[in-house]
């Protein structure tokens, strides 16, 4: 049985270490933050310019001048501190954020990764992605395995434009979680009652089994 | 001190003319110099360059000018929270810069600093690289990227003193401060106005030299764009 | 929150060893990190390399690791108010780098900020731009500058929480900030402590992530360089 | 009869423009401070981080939190602004301040200006000179016109080594107010009783006389 959301978001989740940074972008990412393993102390930062960001305010509660990059209306947790975008730019590109988990139209197999642009589709924009993606020492993509038309978004290469290249460190799909290695992508763990030959079915990237791969846990 | 104070909005928006640069704080809505943009609204003022994060939603922010077709072109890191921005940029009305976040944000602080380029890994090998000077720095590519100034920059404050000293809340700190640095002449405009001596001088986000005109705005509608809340236990 | 604060002077210095590059906060002897420079001068580490705008007088602050011969190199934009300075770098012992004030400070935060080089007029035709890249952005020449990062930054702050925000006061602040960002292990000493919630949010002027430890220190002397007063009338 | 070092600086001070940001180096320059025209509104930005100086503290009253890039206890003015080193040199080098006031050791005629090394005497550094020469606007060189030796500073070409070139707007001495034009040193006004031969005897630079030189107003 594949996934759905918060089952990828808290796969993820699993992997977020102890007193670190973590940038959680807009979509699975950002239900990451309620999947916290106990015992381990995460602050999140927003690029907008909020360090110790906490959960959503309670209804009558919402700032106007207190969201997140998402435009969301958040609260801060005790020990929070806010600043300009270039500061905020500065802990990204300077690598003082540990971890970025990030949603992906497509990924390749040597960790290039793009979810900014369709030609021929309106264009939004890349926001933060780039920067993020340019610098991160960790990034995760959180994805749907495939797109609508049931077409591999796990690829040999990117089709469409880049966001940047050789950053993703593992994908978790709502098929399977997979790591970005030198030598290709390492399937390391299967969503519950999917068989490798059917993730391989519906990934376009070859995959490399190394062991006998196990469920993912959730 | 340099009183910075104008007296009316049209003196606030004093200089502005056809096919300008101007730089416009904010993220989203938040933190967007609304009295100054409802007043450049008003004006004929037209073919504009629109330095800002984003522009606005169809009927507030940048929308506003957008409805007008004041706008010539937008340098922007994210759009399209807007059906007419995205007419007009299908059609060809409307062009529009898209730069990634980080550097525009680096772009701006550097201009004001007087940093005219500065080498950054995010846009390498994509679009954005494109015809870019590529350099290597500890193994990793880099490109170059130029900074912005503007005539003028647009933004807004919490609190502020007639020296031009600023103040943030929140969020709504943005991308005003480089902003801020910028523009060549620089309007801010504050939620609440002080004389000097009343701010402390160890909490200002924008020292006055990069003011130069201030005012108190009115009415601020400060929309939300994502209400997002939880529920009461 | 992450937990920054130490137990003591020793974890706080913790992992500092001979040949380490490290920066040191402080304009004159204004912000200087006390705690930690005497906590250095305590120890066997030599060979140092530091990055500090001055370099202490004779009995304090960077002088305590001069006369120690700890030090290898200055990277400094001012330095010789320092007979032991003057004598090691006079003798051969001492190597020193000179780099014009705002370039220093600029390099620092670029360090920080993940901005491997940038492009400055300071020093162009001058000593400090051979061997330099020279550019022309709008018909004026600049040179490129590498950016600074260092094994530990050591800073002193005024206030600080345990999750490592930090507020400075009056001219303490200086390099500070821009060498938290820059150090692979900052370590922030501070007049008084708090715990996370007690500081405002909003008034942080060096968010905790640029922090790896965090200490209140003890016995700050604050030595006056140039005390200028005048007379009440 | 030449001007003494306070005179120098009212001298100076009459080309202060009202609503002007101004950054005083040490020495002369600091003296200007103390002769303001009536009527002229400037605010002092000093280059460790502080606009708004004020003067120096009651005896008594020092903060040694609160000091000028020339490591003097200071005071602030209401309105004042307290900032990092990088931040400060945003404001110089991308042109915020508007006048630079500095001493010299040398100012060559084409706007040269050397201060911050003696080669074979122990070298200090350079401070913040080299970061406001090059991006300050207008700067004036506030000097004596002659060293301890007699020998003339205001020369063809600097032979110390330089801190920038083409730089300096105005040079303010002890026995003259000279402008640097793309001609050369124009000579503008002269010590009361100094005559334009003498000030050209102790000149290394050839001066430009346009018209009859009046004797500088104190």
């Amino acid at each position: 049985m594949a996934l759905d959301k918060n089952q990828i978001a808290k796969r993820i989740a699993k992997e977020l270490k102890n007193n670190t940074y973590v940038n959680l972008g807009i979509g699975i990412p950002t239900l990451v933050a309620n999947y916290i393993p106990e015992g381990v102390n995460v602050e999140f930062q927003s690029e907008n310019g909020v360090l110790g960001m906490g959960p959503f305010p309670f209804e009558g509660e919402e700032d106007p001048d207190m969201i997140n990059a998402g435009k969301q209306t958040i609260t801060t947790m005790p020990g929070a501190a806010l600043f300009d975008s270039s500061t905020s730019f500065a802990m990204i590109r300077g690598n003082h954020v540990q971890l970025t988990v990030l949603g992906a139209m497509e990924v390749s197999e040597n960790g290039d990764i793009a979810n900014w642009k369709i030609p021929g589709k309106m264009v939004k924009g890349m926001g933060g992605a780039m920067d993020l993606v340019a610098s991160a020492e960790n990034i995760i993509v959180a994805m749907m395995h495939t797109n609508k038309e049931g077409k591999s978004k796990v690829l040999k290469k990117c089709t469409l434009p880049i966001t940047g290249v050789n950053c993703v460190k593992k994908i978790v799909s709502n098929l399977a979680v997979m790591d970005v290695t030198s030598k290709g992508l390492v399937l390391l763990e299967r969503a519950p009652g999917v068989s490798v030959e059917t993730i391989q079915k519906y990934t376009e990237a070859r995959l490399i089994i190394n062991q006998d791969v196990p469920e993912i846990q959730i | 001190m340099i009183n910075k104070k104008v007296k009316s909005i049209d003196e606030a928006i004093e200089g502005v003319k056809t096919g300008m640069t101007v730089m416009l704080g904010g993220f989203g809505l938040c933190g967007i110099p609304e009295n100054c943009i409802r007043a450049l609204s008003k004006t004929k003022i037209k073919n504009l360059i629109c330095i800002s994060n984003n522009a606005g939603v169809d009927d507030f922010g940048l929308g506003l000018l957008l409805q007008n077709k004041q706008i010539k072109k937008m340098i922007s890191s994210y759009v399209g929270e807007n059906k007419e921005f995205e007419r007009q940029m299908l059609n060809g009305e409307l062009e529009v810069d898209l730069i990634p976040q980080g550097t525009l944000a680096e772009k701006c602080r550097a201009g004001g600093a007087g940093i005219p380029a500065f080498f950054t890994p995010a846009g390498y090998a994509t679009e954005i690289g494109k015809n870019k000077e590529v350099r290597e720095f500890n193994g990793k590519p880099h490109i170059l990227e130029n900074s912005l100034i503007s005539d003028f920059a647009f933004i807004k404050a919490w609190k502020g003193d007639t020296a031009g000293n600023l103040i943030y809340k929140g969020t709504a700190r943005n991308f005003n401060p480089m902003m801020a640095m910028a523009g060549k002449i620089t309007v801010a405009e504050v939620e609440e106005i002080y004389s000097v001596g009343e701010l402390d001088p160890n909490q200002i986000h924008t020292p006055g030299i990069f003011v130069q005109r201030i005012f108190q705005g009115e009415k601020y509608e400060k929309r939300i764009e994502q209400k997002t809340t939880r529920k009461k236990i």
